[in-house]
């Protein structure tokens, strides 16, 4: 079941990121991500965290991505045009890229010490109890900061956004 | 029936990190390239909760949830900046945008 | 005993009408100078009168000014006979001048300017005099001739006033520099620029050994004083300065700051003892200087630089005493010559006021009817300057020529020729002002009390003047010389002779002088051309210099190498390579995220394969 | 297996009701709303009306399915699809009763309990943005988009105070699954006054209930927030390019989220399937009102407004009358009479939504995001200090 689950949310993932980038409209490409992050909550639900997936959920499904649709529907975004500028990232962007990943496996497979297999509900420690007591003690200090960090997002967005710019 | 070996979990970060580099470089819409920073920063999430599983802590999970939060900050910010530049240049094409050089 | 207070009621003065002058009624302006002046006298007399015999020099430390290794530098005042004499004249001539101001001045622009100007050299003049150590008197030094300067261009609007302050400006950089050498080289030599200091060291020194030193330092040093006090070769910026308003050629350029390099030698005695080279140098330079200038003076018409050529040959006198060891001699003449060369320029300044402006001798006479006060006071400094017995100028010049005739006879008799000059050239001057016919064209008229009462004071002091003693009063300092009959009998007699001729050539028969000019022809126009030093100068010295700043300095150098070498050359370069580089910054957020991406490719392989996830 | 074939017993079950629930609350709707106009409502279909859901799905599935040319159809089709299976799932969580022993088999009155069941519903509302969103955009049609907008900017607006008076009922549980929640609420201070999360300090919550209705209005694009379909400026809104069956998804999924909010808001503040009495009188409360109203019904007999009354009330009596009886039997009751207050709770908020929708007039739009956000948020972030002061206090 848990093999299953992680096979089919694996699928649906990085299917739903390859859409990401071959889609040519902006919605497409939105959507996309919803669904990786819905995929990605599940798998986050396999590894025992619970409120970060329901925390993926809330803060990225329900409130970025729909910054995002909004955007894309506020600016009606069209499809993109070709250009030929950035010769240096349509040449050498995929073996880059290609060498990242593939140096990554290897690190991930060869390099990494011996790795617990993952079992659903063997340890489920991302309870929102237990992100409450962490949060609200070892990294009080980091939860402060990120708030207002947050106030001075907020403040930067609605001056950029409502300045009138000739 | 049952277990998954951890490295998967992490090559699939590592897909889909890639993935989202690839759209990064690839995609010349902002709002599209944006969404690729966005693909990358659930892919190391995923690597957050994956290691937090492997070394039974959950401070993985406290980074993750900073990763989230800094994200939807910089969405904000970042669409703000997004809406200013097509207020001011009609256009959304990364390429179009490199008035800051001479 | 708060000796600091002397200068800093001029200073005070200054502040108060520097900035607060142009809001401030007339009335108020004058009484800020004047009063500051004022009571910087008072203060001496009462200082003085205190400290009565003085037979020790009395000194006041306020702070350490320069520190550095050995060499400590404070900001010290002293007080001995020398200076008390200085203080005297300076304040006592700097408030009669002051006061004629007033009058003189009242319809000028910039009323508080002017005497703003004055109070800060009245400031600067007493921090000259009373420094007890080379650096300090440098600062004085200093601030005069940037008062001096910023009173001769005080017609700022006029080329020829900003001109002459330019030129004089110019002219005593040449003497200050080698000032500033000689205080380098006292350093090195003593070790200290207090005048204490050196004065013992060079007390214990056989004349011999030190000679070269001391003879390079006093000569670098006269340098400056050759600037300052208008000698040969420097002297020709002071004629120009009459550019400025008649009170300040009357005190800075005749009574004080021009006789600072007399006071500067005469303090610093005890190292022209040393240097017997450099003293015969001072006296060459004096008495070629007293004769050049009063040969010129023979021909000027305007009333102004016929007193300044006087002045740089009265200047040549005293240098002439300095040079034949009779320091106090030269002090003596430097005080009567501050009472009637004031009293002359401010007299000329009535003689000018009452007639609007007019400067020119030929444009005057037969005025004693209608500025009679003017006529007398004019009257006696012209026999003062003279050497008439009985005025003034008679001692002064009388124990100059004294102490010369001791020396080299023929020194006396080139003085005496001199003398005779003098007497003749100044009543030249005042026969063509006050007597014949009047040849102007405005209508002169006498001067108000505010100027004429400094005139009786200083027409009250040439008379008498030379019976304060300065050599008596300064025989504990320099050596009394010896008084003799023959030079005085001889002086007394050239300047009779000069009044006689001068009142034979313009007043009995006025036609003689035309003749005597068609005679002379060419030495006439060389004099009236004042033996076209200026153009010499012009030639020999400013022309290269302008030609090789303008060829070389400015478009060899400047626009040659290093606006095009060094500044734009160094702009291409960077340029060119620029152009290189920009290809990486494509301005193309892409093209960076690859790079990005290529480096953290080669951070990942360096730390996952050697570093330290192994 | 066990589990299973529970689990899916019970989701039949309550899928089964909860359908049901969905097409009749249509009908009560247009009763009530009939009523409140001194109207009648539908009559024709069947006795007063009871039929017309019926009717209305068929009429539904069986109208033309018009695809707009100018649509981008993928997201044309997908926006209804989104927007009722989000609407549908959170009714897996919700808890209707407590635990039960059924044939030996104990289990939930709950298709599955989560422990973090609350963030689970907010996930879920956050989510059900993107159905109305995607509606508005797909359609091509200006009137839609703007109603897309509008409701996408009204919802994002309004999880805030949502979320924030969410918080108050957690702190004084102390847990995020709706079954805790519901559990901490029972007993009574006194002996007569439920704990009720409404009723405990400070306050009492009735603030936080308040604001979470208000918000939850808001969230279901009710009255008198409907901003994303007011019909005089936008025509219909989101779905003015959707018909019949499409048209039915975005109407059952309205009506689901509606069912959701009055679940939650039974759950969080009204004590969930707690009784207002003790035990010993609760257990007869649902026997009482039924006999009541067949005691009702058999009076209304004298004198009847229609002809097909002399038929329908003896059957409606007779049909209170047995629900009277079941209720009234002992080995029943610990199933039936939970799930009867739980009902009437969830109830009693339907009908204030109909009640509301009836009577109020609708928001301007900028006056619906001022409210929002210099009124609501700032009233919800108030109680929510009071209430974690009082919580940290005693």
């Amino acid at each position: 079941m848990d093999t299953f689950l992680f096979i089919v949310c694996a699928i649906v993932s990085v299917g739903c990121a390859v859409n990401l980038v071959l889609q040519k409209h902006p919605i497409s490409s939105a959507l996309s991500l919803i669904g990786v992050m819905g995929s990605l909550a599940v798998l986050y639900l396999l590894l025992g965290a619970e409120f970060i997936a329901m925390a993926q959920m809330i803060v990225y499904g329900g409130a970025v991505m729909v910054l995002f649709i909004f955007v894309i529907m506020l600016l009606n975004a069209g499809t993109e045009k070709t250009s030929a500028k950035s010769w240096f990232a349509q040449i050498a962007g995929f073996p880059l890229l290609s060498a990242f990943v593939a140096l990554l496996a290897f690190l991930i497979k060869v390099v990494l010490p011996p790795l617990h297999p993952v079992e659903f509900g063997s340890w489920v420690g991302g309870t929102a109890e237990a992100i409450g007591m962490l949060l609200f003690t070892k990294y009080l200090l980091p939860f402060e900061v990120t708030s207002v960090l947050i106030l001075i997002a907020i403040i930067g967005a609605v001056v950029l956004a409502r300045k009138e710019i000739d | 029936m049952g277990h998954i070996p951890l490295s998967w979990y992490l090559i699939l970060s590592a897909i889909l990190f890639g993935t989202g580099i690839a759209g990064f470089v690839y995609r010349k819409s902002v709002i599209t390239v944006f969404m690729s920073i966005e693909l990358m920063l659930n892919a190391v999430n995923l690597s957050f909760v994956a290691f937090s599983y492997q070394l039974q802590r959950i401070d993985g999970h406290i980074y993750s949830f900073f990763v989230m939060v800094v994200a939807a900050a910089e969405a904000a910010v970042g669409l703000a900046i997004i809406l200013t530049i097509f207020k001011n240049r009609g256009t959304l094409q990364i390429d179009e945008v490199d008035s800051m050089k001479l | 005993m708060n000796l600091w207070l002397i200068p800093f009621f001029p200073f005070a003065g200054f502040v108060l009408n520097g900035l607060l002058g142009k809001r401030l009624s007339k009335t108020f302006v004058s009484l800020i100078a004047i009063g500051s002046v004022a009571a910087s006298f008072a203060f001496v007399l009462a200082l003085l009168g205190k400290v009565y015999p003085l037979n020790v020099p009395f000194s006041d430390h306020y702070f350490t000014w320069i520190q550095s290794g050995s060499l400590s530098i404070g900001c010290d005042f002293v007080v001995d006979r020398l200076t008390a004499v200085m203080l005297l004249v300076i304040t006592g001539v700097g408030l009669l001048i002051h006061i004629y101001s007033i009058g003189y001045m009242a319809h000028e622009e910039g009323y508080s300017r002017f005497f703003t100007f004055m109070n800060l050299f009245m400031f600067f003049m007493l921090v000259l005099v009373l420094a007890a150590n080379l650096l300090l008197m440098f600062v004085g030094w200093e601030g005069v001739g940037l008062c001096s300067y910023l009173l001769i261009s005080f017609y700022f609007k006029e080329k020829f006033a900003a001109d002459a302050g330019n030129k004089a400006f110019i002219v005593n950089r040449v003497g200050d520099f080698g000032f500033s050498l000689g205080i380098f080289l006292t350093v090195i030599l003593f070790g200290t620029l207090d005048f204490g200091h050196i004065s013992s060291t060079v007390a214990g020194m056989p004349v011999e050994t030190s000679a070269h030193m001391v003879t390079a330092i006093t000569l670098l040093l006269f340098a400056g004083a050759i600037g300052k006090s208008a000698q040969f070769p420097l002297y020709v910026w002071l004629p120009d300065a009459m550019a400025g308003p008649t009170p300040v050629s009357a005190l800075i350029h005749a009574a004080t700051m021009v006789t600072a390099g007399v006071y500067m030698v005469a303090r610093l005695s005890f190292l022209y003892d040393h240097a017997p080279m450099a003293m015969h140098v001072v006296a060459l330079v004096g008495l070629f200087t007293a004769i050049f200038a009063a040969s010129i003076g023979l021909v000027q018409n305007d009333i102004k630089k016929v007193f300044a050529y006087s002045t740089v040959s009265q200047l040549g006198y005293m240098f002439l005493g300095l040079g034949v060891g009779a320091y106090s001699a030269g002090i003596f003449h430097l005080m009567t010559h501050a009472f009637f060369k004031a009293l002359l320029f401010l007299g000329a300044g009535s003689v000018i006021h009452g007639l609007a402006g007019e400067q020119d001798l030929r444009h005057m006479g037969g005025l004693r009817r209608a500025m009679p006060i003017t006529f007398i006071t004019l009257g006696i400094a012209s026999l003062a300057i003279s050497g008439f017995p009985g005025f003034s100028g008679f001692f002064s010049k009388d124990a100059i020529l004294s102490a010369v005739y001791e020396r080299s006879p023929w020194m006396f008799w080139v003085g005496a020729f001199t003398a005779g000059l003098t007497a003749f050239y100044v009543f030249r001057a005042f026969f063509l002002a006050f007597f014949g016919k009047y040849r102007g064209h405005h209508h002169p008229h006498e001067s108000p009390l505010v100027m004429t009462v400094p005139l009786s004071v200083l027409a009250l002091l040439s008379l008498v003047g030379g019976f304060l003693s300065v050599p008596t009063w300064l025989s504990g300092v320099y050596p009394l010389g010896e008084e003799r009959t023959f030079p005085m009998v001889v002086s007394a007699l050239c300047g009779i002779l000069g009044i006689c001729i001068a009142g034979w050539f313009y007043v009995i028969r006025p036609s003689m002088a035309e003749s005597m000019k068609a005679s002379a022809g060419p030495v006439y126009t060389l004099l009236e051309n004042k033996y076209y030093v200026d153009e010499l100068y012009a030639e020999t010295i400013v022309k290269p210099v302008i030609g090789v700043s303008r060829s070389l300095l400015w478009r060899g150098v400047d626009e040659g190498f290093i606006d095009t070498g060094l500044v734009t050359g160094i702009a291409r370069v960077v340029r060119g390579w620029g152009s290189l580089f920009r290809q990486w910054q494509s301005g193309s957020i892409r093209n960076y995220a690859t790079w990005i991406l290529a480096g953290s490719l080669l951070v990942i392989f360096v730390l996952g394969l050697f570093g330290g996830a192994r | 297996m066990n589990f299973f074939i529970v689990s899916l017993i019970k989701i039949a079950i309550v899928f089964a009701v909860f359908m049901t629930t969905l097409a009749y609350l249509q009908w009560v709707e247009r009763k009530v709303l009939a009523h409140i106009q001194s109207r009648t409502g539908p009559l024709r279909v069947g006795p007063h009306g009871l039929l017309q859901p019926l009717a209305d799905v068929f009429k539904l599935l069986t109208k033309e399915d018009l695809l707009p040319p100018y649509v981008n159809r993928f997201f044309y089709l997908l926006a209804p699809f989104l927007a009722v299976s989000l609407a549908l799932v959170s009714i897996s969580i919700i808890p209707f009763g407590p635990e039960v022993n059924f044939f030996g088999t104990r289990t939930f009155m709950q298709i599955s309990d989560l422990r973090v069941g609350i963030l689970f519903v907010l996930a879920l509302s956050a989510v059900s943005v993107y159905g109305i969103a995607l509606a508005g955009w797909s359609s091509n049609n200006k009137y839609s988009l703007l109603g897309g907008l509008r409701s996408s900017a009204q919802m994002i607006s309004y999880e805030l105070p949502l979320t924030l008076a969410i918080v108050s009922p957690l702190l004084l549980a102390n847990h995020l699954s709706f079954r805790e929640i519901a559990t901490s609420q029972a007993g009574y201070y006194l002996g007569f006054i439920p704990r009720w999360n409404i009723f405990q300090m400070p306050f009492p919550q009735i603030f936080a209930f308040i604001i979470f209705m208000i918000a939850g209005f808001a969230e279901t694009n009710r009255l008198p927030f409907d901003l994303a379909e007011a019909e005089n400026e936008l025509v219909a809104g989101f779905h003015t390019e959707y018909s019949s069956m499409k048209f039915a998804c975005f109407f059952m999924a309205e009506y689901a989220n509606m069912v959701t909010i009055t679940c939650v808001a039974t759950l969080l503040f009204l004590g969930g399937w707690h009784p207002l009495f003790p035990a010993p009188y609760s257990n007869w409360v649902p026997s009482a009102i039924a006999l009541l109203a067949a005691i009702v019904f058999f009076l209304q007999l004298r004198d009847p407004a229609r002809k097909r009354d002399r038929f329908t009330f003896p059957v409606f009596a007779l049909v209170a009358l047995v629900a009277a009886v079941l209720f009234a039997i002992p080995f029943l009751q610990t199933y039936l009479v939970p799930l009867f207050w739980f009902c009437s709770k969830a109830g009693l908020l339907l009908f204030t939504y109909i009640w509301v929708r009836g009577t109020l007039p609708r928001f301007r739009y900028d006056q619906l995001m001022h409210f929002a956000w210099t009124f609501l948020f700032p009233c919800a972030l108030l109680n929510l200090l009071a209430t974690a002061f009082c919580v940290a206090v005693f």
